[in-house]
């Protein structure tokens, strides 16, 4: 299979899943949790495209979807903006953040770039907590549904629509990213970025796009999760365990792989869901089945099997 | 018969897990007990407890699922009040009763015609702090509150309340939920003339912490810690450091010192008495939030004599004069937790005890 | 005022004594794989955790830290040889998560076999509190540094002044070199966990009295640790250290003179101002690849 | 002295070594030429230890070296100067020599050090840098030299001659001739084809991945396919 | 002809070791010039210098006539300066003709907005690169490689493979860090032939290697370093002849090999 036939295929795969849910498991229940898996899987596969592709760590990308979720809780509670005007605001911050902080902090190079994202993290995450003022602190703050062309954006079924159609653009966007020359080039970068610089490549440009890009997925991301839980708080937001989910799903789907990033997002979306079997026992259960995923799928769950077909297959 | 399908979301691991941790062991307590003897009218109670680790999304989804899936037909937890506040709209969509064991107002006030809670309110315990702060005759003092939910909601309700007992909050400093030291801010509390007592509003043990590094300061300032540390364990850890701090508590930790004629007494002793057979550690005010909340859902059912969730609310709304480890509530359609101050004792914590004390000292 | 600044710094020294000890297995570990394994303050967790029970079981203090250590120690070794080792094809991303999850994990047994209550440890001298210039300081701060300087030094003789030290090194620098030179890949890398642990063991056994210990105690202590190693500069224990104590100092100063709640964000915004001026860290050489 | 029958290797799926047998004398230097991507790096990792083998056996010292751990090997006396040298790039210049005194006495190593040193001054001059800053040429020499370090009885050398300067290239040549001169025996894998088969006792040719040519050094000189195909004449 | 590449008394020094002081030279337009000397001598550091990933703590550097001291590699490789690696880089994780489009990248103009949403611009752009870069493959013999993981490709071959992709970027300078290294005499002369063909089409050669035989074969003039300092310059035959080239660099056998040149 071309890799462009696989893109496809792996989309349309995407778009199949998503369609078809709803038929087979109609419960707002079920609605939610796919909706989740949605919604973090397009924070991850924007993850994914710094991480995996660009090889830059990030430590602290839940802070972006802390901006994207309270952007829009604060503009239609504090400055009176409608739903979808503050999510755009909101990834316009983002971005403008995350171009701010990152011409700084990308020239560090691996745990350190680790250390500075966690640090941006932390700093976002401790600003929503202490202005409680504005923000609501801890306890967070509701989102009041918006109102999008005269309709009320309320019900899980609308949300899951919603996240489902945003989740394919951005792995339709993401993957033609990865098959063009900017793509390449952040691979290149990943591998010897003395070696990209030298046949042309701005490296800093190059990284600084993707953290941007990165940051506006992960925005948007935060918005749909405040808008379909109708309340924000800094931990389920911002927090350094988010963005421990968020790299993850990442991981365990696989770098590199757009496709394993919503799968990612799948397991660990899930996960919790499934382990409430185990009662006492969840914690051990989902620490084990971390470590067990990486033991035998080194490199994550779709590239690693991707290998194994390739090896047993002809 | 079918059995009665009661669901609960608790903070049983993570940041707010003192406050889960007990209130799990005690609802499945309680509904051993009352399947043991029988159940409500003869039907079984199931239960039906997830755990949210303390995040308000996952808190979301188990409402979902507790709603959509167990189809429950009440609900009673929500450790905290930012996992509580998720959850509320989709137990009022589904038109279901619950009972929340979060600290804040806000959960009850306006009023939600599904929504009930147990604990006082922390503008309780600010209230009867400063009536025993105005009765040593101290107006000025400082506030060191936790960053949590908890500790600053509380300090907001403080603030609020202050200058109705002409006092004045004349220093505030913060910790952090995890923060494992708290001399920088004591000291600079310890700096300031003009402060008579320390306030401090805060949950869990991080204030044991604070406990001790005031005794190691050798700080001498009258102390006065939250209903939000109301466990043994505080105690313990504070190393001798909360000697002397006093703090409103339930009846529920003052058990074997309430009088005889306490209504309180026989259901503090008896839950006292079962909690700690049943999880071999001390009783905490947490857990007995859970008691009193699954009591009266469990008496809703009962009076109700129906399954029908809106039955069980229209009987949770009707309670009256229910004595609980807590308080004694009576709830009204415009009052959705039903106490009053007279459900908290202020203590002090004397050779290692709680310590009532007496009016006027 | 004075007397105020000599508080912050005593507490702000203690604070990042354990950071330091945290940080320097932190460090070990780097040292020997590259990984940055982010279950390193569950080390310390399991090592107070089970000197607590076992003093609560009528054990004396001193025999129980040893005890203690060894169980960290143990620990450190099964997460070597059951889950690093066997995934040790998986790029680096891969293997921090690998240890998030043991660190979970870490946290399921803990819960399980201890609880989820906190604890603390008696302090291991029964003094009263110092008294200097108006600071006071508790006598286990002067246990926790004097254990971190005697540490400090004898992991930095050991890596700089032993070949097994250089071993370690050599076998995360260029794992297929060191094979060729007759070493063990698998019981140097080994060894680099156990002390590792045990040294992260150690260091919650006597920050316990000080700082309280739970069974989810350990992740806030692995991030603080791994901020300190990037801090002082990955892979130098003196850097380590050093980067420990300015952790410990800026937040116990942040949140004494300027704003208690963002106590962190002062630690992490002295992290970032650091590193934009020396993106190596304090200690830290600049590893420029030769092309 | 090595006995290598019937050999033969993968990487995944792809098979790069297919039956290569070959046999190097105690005392002798055994060059081993070939075009790149012919396996000569592939047979030398499998020597060694560190390249899985999928058929075949290697008996070295008359003892079997099937299922026997790289660092055993080491131990035996086997040592390898690696291909792209493979320094500790971290570590400076002595401690990377020190390091291939790992099976060996503190004395061994002090004797050794001394050595390595005399023979490439550089060396001595940059003994406390980082091996990392080092120039091309003077990796090559540190890592030859650190194959020494564990006074081998058989040194492979993959390529020593590459990056050295032609004043160098006949040094170090001639320090092999003298190393097994004291008994060494060598394996040279070496594109400079001319020189190595000019001192090897044995030599043979591979190509992908098979042993097409064996013989003597000079045998292997004068043969017009050889001169052809890899001395480039 | 016009110089193509000044270089003005450079010198740089690591930590007090100086590994090249005050280095002087001028690199004729379309010429192959080569600079040899022993190891250590300062080449790799000077062509580091050059293509801007050190920078100079004296003197200065023009390329083409325009002062370029100091200037990022990229923004070199944009001036028409490209280079390979002593030390291999190649992008491991890539495929060989993946490697090479990297090399286009400069050269493609399409927009990042076109890139994300797939327009024909992009489509078609990249077609051009891989079509491009596959026959840059064919150009220096690793045509049977395109689709193979550079990771799975022999020494020999990468080396093949970071020429390609210098090439790609359209240099009309290109720095060569021992291209022959690790070639047999053979494989030597397909190297030979192949700096003959770049330098026919225009493109200013700079060489750094070890082989007598080609460096003397080859360059039109040749530079030679040792211990950071210039000792000479000048054709082939004048090189090989001069004593202290001969003492400090050639030896014996590297002269008896610049001789049979
Ligand atoms: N890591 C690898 N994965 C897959 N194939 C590999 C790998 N390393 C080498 N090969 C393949 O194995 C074959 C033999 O390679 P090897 O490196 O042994 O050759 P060589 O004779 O040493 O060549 P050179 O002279 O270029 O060093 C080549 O076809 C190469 O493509
Ligand atoms: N980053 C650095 N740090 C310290 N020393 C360095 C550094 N780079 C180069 N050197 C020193 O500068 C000198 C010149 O090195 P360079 O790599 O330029 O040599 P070269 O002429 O390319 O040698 P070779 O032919 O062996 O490749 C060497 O002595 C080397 O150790
Ligand atoms: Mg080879
Ligand atoms: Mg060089």
């Amino acid at each position: 299979m071309s890799p462009k036939h696989s893109r496809l295929v792996q989309l349309a795969i995407l778009i199949a899943i998503i369609g078809m849910a709803p038929l087979l498991v109609p419960s707002n229940y079920y609605l939610r949790v796919m909706t989740l898996i949605y919604v973090f899987g397009l924070a991850a596969v924007g993850l994914n495209l710094l991480m995996g592709f660009a090889g830059q760590v990030s430590l602290g990308h839940a802070g972006f979807i802390g901006i994207g979720a309270y952007s829009v809780a604060l503009g239609s509670v504090h400055w009176g903006l409608t739903g979808l005007t503050s999510a755009v605001l909101g990834a316009v911050a983002s971005a403008a953040i995350a171009a701010m902080v990152g011409r700084p902090i990308l020239r560090l190079k691996g745990h350190y770039l680790a250390v500075a994202t966690l640090g941006f993290g932390f700093l976002i995450a401790l600003l929503i907590t202490n202005e409680a003022g504005l923000t609501g602190g801890p306890d967070g703050i509701a989102v009041p549904r918006p109102v999008v062309f005269g309709w009320r954006l309320r019900t899980v079924e609308q949300w899951y629509w919603i996240s489902g159609v945003v989740l394919v653009a951005g792995v339709f966007i993401a993957q033609n990213l990865v098959a063009s020359s900017t793509g390449r080039a952040l691979r290149a970068i990943h591998d010897s970025e003395v070696a990209a610089q030298a046949i042309g490549v701005d490296v800093a440009r190059q990284k600084l796009k993707v953290f941007v890009i990165s940051a506006v997925y992960a925005s948007l991301a935060g918005s749909l999760l405040a808008f379909c839980n109708g309340l924000v708080t800094p931990e389920s937001t911002a927090g350094f365990l988010k963005s421990v989910e968020l790299v993850t799903m990442v991981v365990l789907g696989g770098l590199g792989s757009v496709f394993g990033s919503v799968l990612g997002a799948a397991v660990l979306v899930l996960l919790p869901q499934v382990l409430t079997v185990f009662h006492d026992y969840e914690h051990l259960m989902l620490g084990l089945l971390m470590v067990l995923c990486i033991v035998m799928l080194p490199r994550g769950v779709v590239p690693s099997l991707a290998r194994k077909l390739a090896r047993t297959g002809t | 018969e079918q059995p009665i399908k009661i669901g609960a979301v608790l903070s049983v691991t993570g940041p707010a897990s003192f406050l889960g941790e007990p209130q799990k062991r005690t609802i499945e307590m309680l509904t051993q007990q009352v399947n043991a003897g029988g159940g409500i009218g003869g039907r079984k109670i199931e239960l039906v407890v997830y755990d949210d680790g303390g995040d308000a999304n996952a808190a979301r989804t188990f409402a979902s699922r507790l709603i959509d899936e167990d189809k429950v037909v009440a609900m009673v937890g929500g450790s905290t009040t930012g996992t509580t506040m998720a959850m509320l709209p989709a137990f009022e969509e589904a038109e279901i009763p619950f009972m929340s064991m979060a600290g804040a107002l806000q959960v009850v006030q306006p009023v939600r015609k599904w929504v009930f809670k147990t604990p006082q309110t922390d503008t309780m315990a600010c209230e009867k702090i400063f009536e025993d702060i105005k009765a040593r005759g101290f107006s000025s003092i400082a506030v060191v509150f936790g960053t949590d939910g908890f500790g600053r909601s509380m300090r907001d309700q403080c603030v609020s309340v202050a200058p109705k007992y002409n006092i004045r909050i004349v220093h505030e400093e913060s910790f952090g939920p995890k923060d494992s030291d708290m001399t920088p801010q004591l000291t600079n509390v310890r700096g300031k003339k003009d402060v008579q007592a320390i306030v401090v509003p805060g949950i869990g043990q991080t204030p044991a912490i604070l406990a001790r590094n005031y005794r190691q300061l050798g700080m001498t300032l009258p102390l006065y810690v939250s209903h939000g540390v109301a466990s043994r364990e505080f105690i313990d850890l504070s190393a001798g450091g909360a000697e002397g701090a006093r703090l409103p508590v339930p009846a529920l930790l003052v058990g074997s010192s309430l009088a005889s004629s306490d209504p309180q007494r026989a259901p503090v002793l008896a839950y006292t008495q079962a909690y700690e057979k049943a999880a071999n550690q001390p009783v905490s005010a947490f857990g007995g939030f859970m008691h009193d909340g699954f009591q009266m859902v469990v008496e809703a059912i009962r009076r109700s004599g129906s399954s029908e969730p809106a039955r069980i609310r229209d009987a949770l709304e009707a309670t009256k004069g229910f004595v609980g480890v807590n308080g004694i509530y009576s709830m009204t359609a415009r009052d959705h937790m039903g106490l009053d101050l007279t459900g908290f004792r202020m203590v002090e914590i004397k050779n290692g005890n709680w310590s009532p004390i007496v009016a006027g000292n | 005022m004075t007397a105020d600044l000599l508080q912050y710094a005593s507490s702000g020294v203690t604070i990042g004594a354990v950071y330091a000890l945290v940080a320097l297995g932190f460090t070990l570990i780097y040292n020997s794989t590259h990984v940055a394994n982010f279950a390193q303050g569950d080390f310390a967790m399991l090592g107070a955790m089970t000197t607590v029970f076992a003093v609560a079981g009528g054990l004396p203090t001193f025999p129980t830290a040893i005890l203690g250590t060894m169980v960290a120690g143990v620990a450190g070794l099964l997460l070597y040889r059951l889950a690093i080792d066997p995934a040790r094809s998986s790029p680096v991303l891969g293997l921090i998560v690998l240890t998030i999850g043991a660190s979970i994990f870490a946290k399921g047994v803990a819960q399980l076999v201890f609880d989820k209550r906190f604890h603390s440890l008696p302090s291991w001298f029964d003094a009263r509190p110092i008294e200097l210039f108006g600071a006071t300081i508790q006598t286990q701060s002067l246990v926790v540094l004097a254990g971190t300087i005697v540490i400090v030094a004898a992991l930095a003789t050991f890596t700089t002044r032993t070949l097994l030290g250089k071993g370690i090194l050599a076998v995360s620098q260029n794992s297929l070199a060191a094979t060729l030179m007759g070493m063990n890949v698998g019981s140097v890398v080994t060894l680099a966990f156990v002390v590792s642990a045990a040294i992260g063991g150690l260091a919650g056994i006597m920050a316990a009295p000080i700082t309280l210990t739970s069974y989810d105690a350990g992740t806030i202590l692995s991030l603080k640790g791994f901020a300190a190693a990037m801090l002082g500069g990955m892979g130098n224990p003196v850097g380590a250290v050093a980067g420990g104590i300015v952790l410990g100092v800026v937040e116990a100063f942040g949140g004494g003179l300027i704003s208690s709640g963002y106590k962190d964000a002062f630690a992490f915004l002295i992290i970032l101002i650091v590193l934009a001026a020396r993106p190596q860290g304090l200690f830290g050489s600049v590893a420029r690849e030769r092309v | 002295m090595l006995d290598v029958a019937g050999l033969s290797s993968r990487y995944g799926r792809v098979e790069v070594l297919h039956d290569v047998s070959i046999t190097v004398s105690r005392g002798h230097i055994f060059a081993l030429i070939g075009a790149n991507g012919a396996g000569k790096t592939t047979l030398l990792r499998a020597i060694s230890g560190v390249q899985p083998v999928t058929a075949g056996r290697i008996t070295f010292k008359e003892r079997s070296l099937n299922g026997v751990k790289a660092s055993t090997r080491v131990k035996m006396g086997l040592s390898q100067s690696p291909e792209g040298r493979q320094v500790f790039a971290g570590l400076s210049v002595e401690d990377n020599l020190r390091l291939g005194a790992w099976t060996r006495s503190k004395a061994d190593s002090d004797r050794g050090v001394q050595a390595a040193y005399q023979m490439f001054p550089i060396l001595h001059e940059k003994k406390g840098l980082p091996a990392g800053s080092l120039s091309g040429g003077q990796q090559q020499m540190l890592a030859i030299s650190r194959a020494l370090m564990s006074q081998p009885d058989m040194l492979l050398l993959d390529e020593p001659s590459m990056g050295l300067s032609p004043l160098l290239i006949d040094q170090v040549f001639e320090a092999v001739c003298s190393l097994r001169d004291r008994g060494l025996t060598v394996v040279l894998v070496e594109q400079n084809a001319n020189l190595a088969l000019s001192i090897a006792d044995q030599a043979c040719v591979m190509e992908t991945g098979r042993i097409v040519l064996t013989g003597s050094g000079s045998a292997l000189q004068a043969d017009p396919r050889v001169r052809e195909l890899y001395l480039g004449e | 002809m016009s110089s193509m590449l000044d270089v003005l008394s450079i010198s740089i020094a690591f930590g007090g070791v100086k590994a090249v002081s005050d280095v002087s030279i001028s690199v004729a337009a379309g010429a192959v010039f080569s600079i040899i000397g022993p190891n250590g001598a300062g080449k790799t550091t000077l062509f580091n210098i050059i293509s801007g990933v050190y920078i100079p703590q004296d003197g200065s550097i023009r390329l083409n006539g325009k002062d370029v001291t100091g200037m990022r590699s990229d923004a070199l490789a944009r001036e028409g300066l490209s280079r390979t690696f002593q030390n291999l880089q190649v992008f491991m994780q890539m495929t060989a003709v993946e490697n090479v489009m990297v090399g286009r990248h400069m050269h493609e103009r399409s927009r990042t907005i076109s890139q994300l949403f797939s327009l024909p611009g992009a489509v078609r752009e990249n077609r051009t690169s891989r079509e491009r870069s596959r026959e840059l493959l064919e150009f220096v013999g690793l045509g049977s490689y395109a689709d193979r993981s550079a990771a799975a490709m022999p020494y020999g071959a990468l080396k093949k493979l970071e020429l390609a992709r210098a090439l790609a970027t359209e240099p009309r300078m290109i720095l060569l860090d021992e291209p022959a290294a690790g070639c047999n005499p053979a494989e030597t002369v397909e190297v030979e032939k192949l700096v003959r063909k770049i330098a026919g089409s225009g493109v200013t050669v700079v060489l750094v290697e070890h082989d007598m035989k080609l460096v003397m074969r080859i360059s039109d003039r040749i530079h030679v370093l040792d211990g950071g300092r210039t000792i000479c310059e000048g054709t082939a035959s004048e090189v090989q002849r001069n004593e202290r080239v001969i003492a400090a660099y050639l030896g014996d056998h590297g002269r008896r090999e610049a001789a049979n040149a």
